[in-house]
């Protein structure tokens, strides 16, 4: 399912120096193709190892134009199905194209905050030092499992 | 200066902590250091931390597409004993208790932030009926109750699972401590003390610069190791593999040429997945009560129950050791009774009789999701495929193998464990390097044998099942252990045992060799001068699955293949040194491939060393294809000389701190 | 109109007999020709003939490379019944032993020739020691002694042998007869009658020209195939496979759209060569006396023994059949002793206590020079390895399978016989079309089931073993039989059933395709309107290699995995019709691996037919894994129906007309 | 064992029409960069599709020039070897070179005849057509094996 970037769609992120795709992609292989030397669409991004693709996504994702699209492997998958998202701040879209025509569509929550809005340490205690070589952690979410001592055979 | 291709600029940069990667290990670690330095800060001790990624936080990792469960979750209803005792198993009796144990105490606390954070987590109301995370249901740490699909596992809707943590991650270090795109090449060892780490290089593949870190620690925490074996698809398709293909054994090389002690690297995880697409199959035997079955309908678990017996006492637990179920799978394959069926459409048909109608409408989408949040490709080849499970079946089939410490596999890096947990402090080492520690804490939990390297999730070995919550608080136990250490070493400065310019000409040496010979050819791929970094992977790739028990061979090997394949890899080792770049991103290739030979050849050793089959269904020495309780009941450890390029493998006592008679009752 | 990409000018062009294959059955036929056509003239019968080959005759085809042995050389000292038997038996009991007779009678004619020509052929002087050709030693026709390395193999300095072959052809047809770099796509039936062929159609890889040929009759002599199967390695060397990779199934699939019966398409040859450059091993075993063992030295041909008296009477012959040689081999392996090892450090120490001083001196020439007159890449991975045979003893593997009619395996078209050694002429042909001929001859030697259809070498099966001299022998053969089917067809023109502008669209479909599609997406190579041909043989190759018993799965399959494998074939061939093509080049590509999907069906289509396993160690139907004497002692043979697209399997009686009993006193 | 072209030997066949190599190889894998446009080298040759070469050596032993070597597959064979022919009239030398440096040259006739010098039919008698439908050619080389008729079942 390597990811291809439409010609239609895509703007380069309106030539801003970090295209959201190059930035996000974990395998780096979105890349812009600035003067269409690489691919004859200038300004314009594309995978450039298609076979690396680990089809994760994030780039398809991210894109602010939707360009781009993901194509099962064709070396291993009949043609003709697409799996396409769109992501929005708390839930995600997704459409599902058979080979035979059939569509399914589904909606999935995906972050029950704002994005952005975390406040790692907000309302949380200080870490006392006098603790650091302890077991247990700065703060206490009422997760630690102190467990039954009389589990460990030489404690 | 500013950089050009092959000449970089040099960044040199001294912190006190430094994190390299910025997956889960990482986030943990960001997220928990933040108080403890700021408590040390008080004490006088000032302690500046840099994290360095290869690739963008929000998205880098093991969990860039997301996950849908978290596989460690305890509960107050079990014991981390209970924890402890399941991942002994799973891994045939020769894990860590103390790390194991350790972990089972923390995890829980990283999921209930998690949850605060705003990953959805699926729940049952008080009639058992479940509802996805959007309901805004009672929180776990205030009693809420969690969808187990197994013991262990809980369901999440987790597209934005590593989004949300690494945006905590990320607030908490601060945006101006943060490297991404920076992929570090190698560790450099101290000066006056060889055992210790000093620094870390790597390079920029978005701007021709070179950055040099010096520090008092490091955690070390760049993922497992994807892509030394062949993959079973090889065209376009290959860079559809299980685990991430960016986790390229970083952790593991990096580790062993700095001079850690490595453990149970002979350990391998060959997770059977969906076929092709590698869509995972926990919710569909857990929470969906599927069945796999062979050819002729025949459930394997049942039809070679008896094969169990021959692995006492770790075929007779409730729930066998995960190689043990690939055992009796290959048995169907190996004898022509393939294909594997995942028999989804029973499940789903059985499904609908036990749930509710609401529960029912949402069936469909529930086994969709499972893929769609951390296994796209799956949804593609059963679109392609024109399958919908509730009407037909899917076919498994066993992976190649991947080598990692934090899922169902337990290779790693031999850390510093627990104090408090009857541990032991002292053991005879035969045949080890005299400088190692003897016993399994050395002051710093997490801490290696290497002075100030740390690791944890994926980097430590011997406490498999750990997953992404289990990987997120090993991060965070780390923290804590790095600022003391920081703080009991304020006098050390450290100093790197090689000069920079002797770092740049290595690291570009790929670069260097490409301008130096490109023009010698026509043609820019076929040059007797240097071999691409993708033909290099492809040899490796060759020599791991023909001679050390990958796909080609059933997973089988003996001593005679794993001598060849020595030989094959001493010789490849050498020629990467002939591998050439052509552009940055070439570089980044070439560097993970060399980190992928050096974890293979661990790999190779380790299963050379131990004269047994300790994980039949994952592989099998042909040659000694039994499990030796007797005499390999231990771990076998191994130190990397990068000098001489050779490695030592030892042995070290196992021993159970937790009773396993339990499982067995 | 000058051509242009994707709208070529059309040539069309009429003949009456067009030769399809510049190789050693097309020169062979091109030889024979010269004299019968000018004795047509006398008769008032004019003949014209042309010849089209996709590659340039001088090293098109199998030879391109030479070869180092003439593998099919009677000699006077046998009788052509020795030879029908040996080849009986190394193929399973199931051969015509009317074609293997007639090219025992034929085949040494051809060899004469190549001396004469040219060809340096070993001899023995008096005293039995051994000279290479260059020595100018009474030719074989004279009485000159060859050196056999078997019982029907000679030694040759081959490296020029397809250049010489050529030359003999090119000349004997003329230059302006033959046309090189169009590769055939299709036969094109009669108008008036759909059983019999009126033309072919093709394109030139140099212009975008497209070759209409209208004719009486054709021999197709396009070769075996190739690369139906995934190879054992993967990347750069993909390439380097035993058989040649342009040989692409274009003789089995253009017959079976045409109507033509095939035959035994369930066979196939999984040759044992050197590991990784695919090295001849006839040489190594024969004339060096070469043993091959497992991993602890082991002879597996003795340990294994009693394995071939599973096969009765089989694996009884002095020399036991191919595929059982391979299923000795397979057990060690299997079960972990691999790797097998040719010991060519014992064979030529022991070669050293025989030989005279002269010859020993030449001993390591020879055996580099095996490798060199055919497969020089071996020695590339002798010298990259630092092996030195003398040293170093090399590994053994099973390759891929291949399918073709004239080396050791037996798939291929079903032909007309002689008619003077007592074949059958009448049979009950229960479930086959009404239209096919009953018995094994009917009228003109090497003519297919459809009228005016010939073929000849890797085309004809039933009947392996012919090698390079009997493919030479049995073009030949052909050629004066079609010069009498154009006698006999005077009054006959030749009417194609589809239009011209038809069979452009279809040709040039995967440019025109790529030409409306290709700016849709920003890489060239990932498009959702398309699948290159490099991606679709990928698919086909990964489809054959896990469903139809290739070397994933240790060459063994079941009905459920051969059911998978023909939905996934079905889907393949409607996605062929999506191929693109960039340039001409890979419009080439693009129709070859078309060519090979319709061979592999047929090989599927054919395993699935036969309830048996009738080459135990080329491949298993592991629900049938048994030779069942009793009911499948018979070919299989099939039609395929071009406008259903659906493959029709049935039985033909095997009848011996000779007496295999001698072959196991 | 994929060709590759040097830049410093290969003219491009001075220009010719067809030049040696793409006239030969088996696969149509030898192209000429007539402008530079595909490989940076104009006028020169270069192997188009490495990964399908059957290292059959064709395009090496023709090259007027000795402008073609190969290398071993990268992706199967340690580095550093090479297998390079010269191939004259009557005989073909082999310089064959090891990894650890070991040379060995082979030399072997290829043919007994001049080149070119095949008369096909010289001295050879006419086909006889009342013998069209018989076993045997049109010329006896002394090869034809009648064979022993009692080892026929059925004649
Ligand atoms: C890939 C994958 C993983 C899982 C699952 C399915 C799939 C398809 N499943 S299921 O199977 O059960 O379905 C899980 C599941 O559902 N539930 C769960 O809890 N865990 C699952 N995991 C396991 C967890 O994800 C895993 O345990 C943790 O992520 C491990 O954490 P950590 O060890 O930190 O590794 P990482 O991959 O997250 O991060 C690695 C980081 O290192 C960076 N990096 C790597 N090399 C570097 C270098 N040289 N220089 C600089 N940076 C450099 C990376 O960019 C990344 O940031
Ligand atoms: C590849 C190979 C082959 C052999 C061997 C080793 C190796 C490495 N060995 S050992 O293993 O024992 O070492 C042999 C040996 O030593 N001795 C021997 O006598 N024979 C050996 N063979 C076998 C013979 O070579 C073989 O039997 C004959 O060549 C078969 O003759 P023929 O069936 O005519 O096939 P061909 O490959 O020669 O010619 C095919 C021609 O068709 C052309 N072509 C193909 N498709 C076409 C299309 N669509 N349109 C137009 N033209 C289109 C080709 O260009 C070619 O001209
Ligand atoms: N959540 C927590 N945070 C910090 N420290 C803890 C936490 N839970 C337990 N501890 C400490 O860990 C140590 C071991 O506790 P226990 O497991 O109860 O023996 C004690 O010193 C506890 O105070
Ligand atoms: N058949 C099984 N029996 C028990 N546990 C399983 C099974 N399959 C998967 N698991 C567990 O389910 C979780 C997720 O599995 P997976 O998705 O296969 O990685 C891991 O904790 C596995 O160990
Ligand atoms: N072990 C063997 N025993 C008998 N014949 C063999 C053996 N190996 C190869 N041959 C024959 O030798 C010739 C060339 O073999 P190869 O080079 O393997 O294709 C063919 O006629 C093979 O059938
Ligand atoms: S993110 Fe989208 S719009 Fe931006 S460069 Fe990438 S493909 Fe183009
Ligand atoms: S799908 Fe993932 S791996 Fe593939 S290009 Fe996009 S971000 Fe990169
Ligand atoms: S044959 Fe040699 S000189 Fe001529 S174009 Fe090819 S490589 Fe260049
Ligand atoms: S070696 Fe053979 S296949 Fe390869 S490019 Fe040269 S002629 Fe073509
Ligand atoms: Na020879």
């Amino acid at each position: 399912m390597p990811t291809f970037v439409r010609t239609d769609k895509c703007d380069g992120c309106k030539g801003q120096d970090k295209t959201a795709c190059m930035y996000i992609c974990p395998h780096n292989l979105m890349k812009l193709d600035m003067d269409g030397s690489l691919t004859g669409h200038a300004m314009k991004s594309f995978n450039q190892e298609p076979d690396q693709c680990w089809e994760c996504y994030s780039c398809i994702k991210i894109c602010p134009q939707q360009a781009i699209e993901a194509r099962p492997y064709a070396d291993i998958v009949p043609l003709g199905a697409s799996v396409q998202p769109l992501r929005g701040t708390d839930s995600i879209m997704w459409t599902i194209k058979f080979r035979n025509g059939t569509m399914k569509r589904f909606k999935f929550p995906i972050r029950t905050t704002p994005e952005g809005s975390i406040d790692p340490y907000g309302g949380k205690p200080e870490a006392d030092i006098s603790k650091i070589a302890e077991a247990g952690f700065f703060v206490q979410c009422n997760g630690f499992r102190a467990g039954d001592a009389s589990e460990l055979i030489k404690k | 200066m500013a950089g050009e291709f092959g000449n970089p600029e040099v960044i040199e940069e001294e912190v006190d902590i430094l994190i390299i990667g910025g997956g889960m290990g990482a986030c943990g670690a960001a997220y928990e250091l933040g108080p403890w330095v700021d408590a040390a800060k008080k004490e006088g001790v000032d302690i500046k931390v840099k994290l360095v990624d290869k690739a963008a936080m929000d998205r880098s990792g093991a969990v860039a597409q997301g996950l849908s469960a978290i596989n460690t979750y305890i509960g107050s209803e079990q014991d981390p004993a209970d924890y402890a005792r399941m991942v002994s198993n799973d891994l045939m009796g020769i894990t860590r208790d103390d790390l194991t144990y350790d972990l089972g105490r923390h995890v829980d606390e990283s999921v209930h932030l998690f949850e605060e954070w705003g990953l959805p987590i699926w729940k049952t109301d008080e009639n058992g009926e479940r509802f996805d995370g959007s309901k805004g249901m009672t929180p776990l740490k205030d009693g809420g109750k969690p969808v187990r699909s197994g013991k262990w596992q809980i369901m999440i809707n987790g597209e934005s699972y590593k989004w949300i943590v690494a945006e905590a991650a990320k607030k908490a270090l601060g945006i101006e401590n943060i490297q991404e795109r920076v992929f570090i090449v190698k560790l450099v060892n101290d000066k006056k003390d060889k055992n210790r780490v000093a620094g870390a290089v790597g390079f920029s593949v978005r701007e021709h610069k070179l950055f040099v870190y010096k520090f008092k620690a490091c955690l070390l925490v760049a993922g497992g190791c994807v892509n030394i074996f062949r993959p079973r698809s090889v065209g376009e398709g290959q860079g559809r593999a299980w685990y991430p293909v960016w986790n390229a054994g970083s952790t593991y090389s990096m580790a062993a040429e700095a001079g850690a002690e490595l453990t149970l690297m002979e350990n391998r995880f060959v997770p059977t997945r969906f076929k092709d697409g590698y869509g995972p199959v926990g919710a569909w035997f857990l929470l969906f009560k599927s069945k796999a079955t062979n050819a002729f309908g025949e459930v394997y678990m049942d039809r070679n129950k008896e094969m169990l017996d021959d692995y006492p006492p770790y075929g007779q637990a409730a729930v066998p050791a995960s190689c043990l179920r690939n055992h009796l799978m290959l048995k169907e394959m190996k004898e022509g009774r393939g294909p594997i069926w995942m028999d989804t459409v029973t499940a789903l048909a059985n499904l609908r009789e036990t749930l509710t109608p609401r529960e029912v409408k949402h069936l469909e989408a529930e086994a969709w999701e499972d893929f769609l949040d951390m296994c796209i490709g799956q949804c593609g080849i059963w679109a392609g495929e024109n399958v919908e499970p509730e009407k037909k079946n899917s076919e498994l089939m066993p992976t190649e193998p991947y080598l990692l410490g934090s899922h169902s596999g337990c290779c790693g890096i031999w850390v510093s464990g627990p104090e408090d947990v009857g541990a032991p402090t002292d053991e005879a080492l035969p045949g080890a390097p005299e400088h190692l520690p003897k016993g399994w804490n050395w002051g710093y939990r997490g801490m290696t044998t290497v002075q100030g390297l740390f690791t944890a999730a994926d980097g430590v070995g011997a406490s498999g099942h750990k997953f992404s919550s289990g990987s997120h608080a090993e991060g965070r136990m780390c923290a804590k252990s790095m600022v003391k250490f920081v703080m009991d070493n304020q006098g050390h400065t450290p100093e790197l045992d090689t000069s920079v310019e002797d770092l740049v000409t290595e690291i570009y040496r790929p670069v260097r060799t490409f301008l130096e010979f490109k023009d010698y050819s026509t043609a820019i791929d076929v040059n007797p001068n240097y071999i691409t970094p993708r033909m290099l992977q492809f040899r490796l790739q060759k020599i791991m699955d023909e001679y050390v028990a990958g796909v080609a061979t059933y997973y089988t090997t003996n001593e005679h293949m794993l001598a060849l394949a020595e030989e094959k890899l001493g010789y490849l080792k050498e020629d990467s040194l002939k591998m050439r770049a052509k552009d940055l991103h070439e570089l980044l290739r070439a560097w993970e491939n060399y980190h992928r030979i050096l974890t293979a050849e661990a790999h190779m050793k380790h299963i050379q060393f131990r004269q047994e089959s300790r994980y039949p269904g994952f592989y099998y020495r042909m040659d000694k294809n039994f499990v030796d309780e007797e005499n390999w009941k231990c771990f076998v450890n191994s130190i990397y000389d990068k000098e001489t390029k050779q490695w030592t493998c030892f042995k070290r006592a196992h021993v159970d701190l937790v009773d396993k008679a339990k499982l067995f009752k």
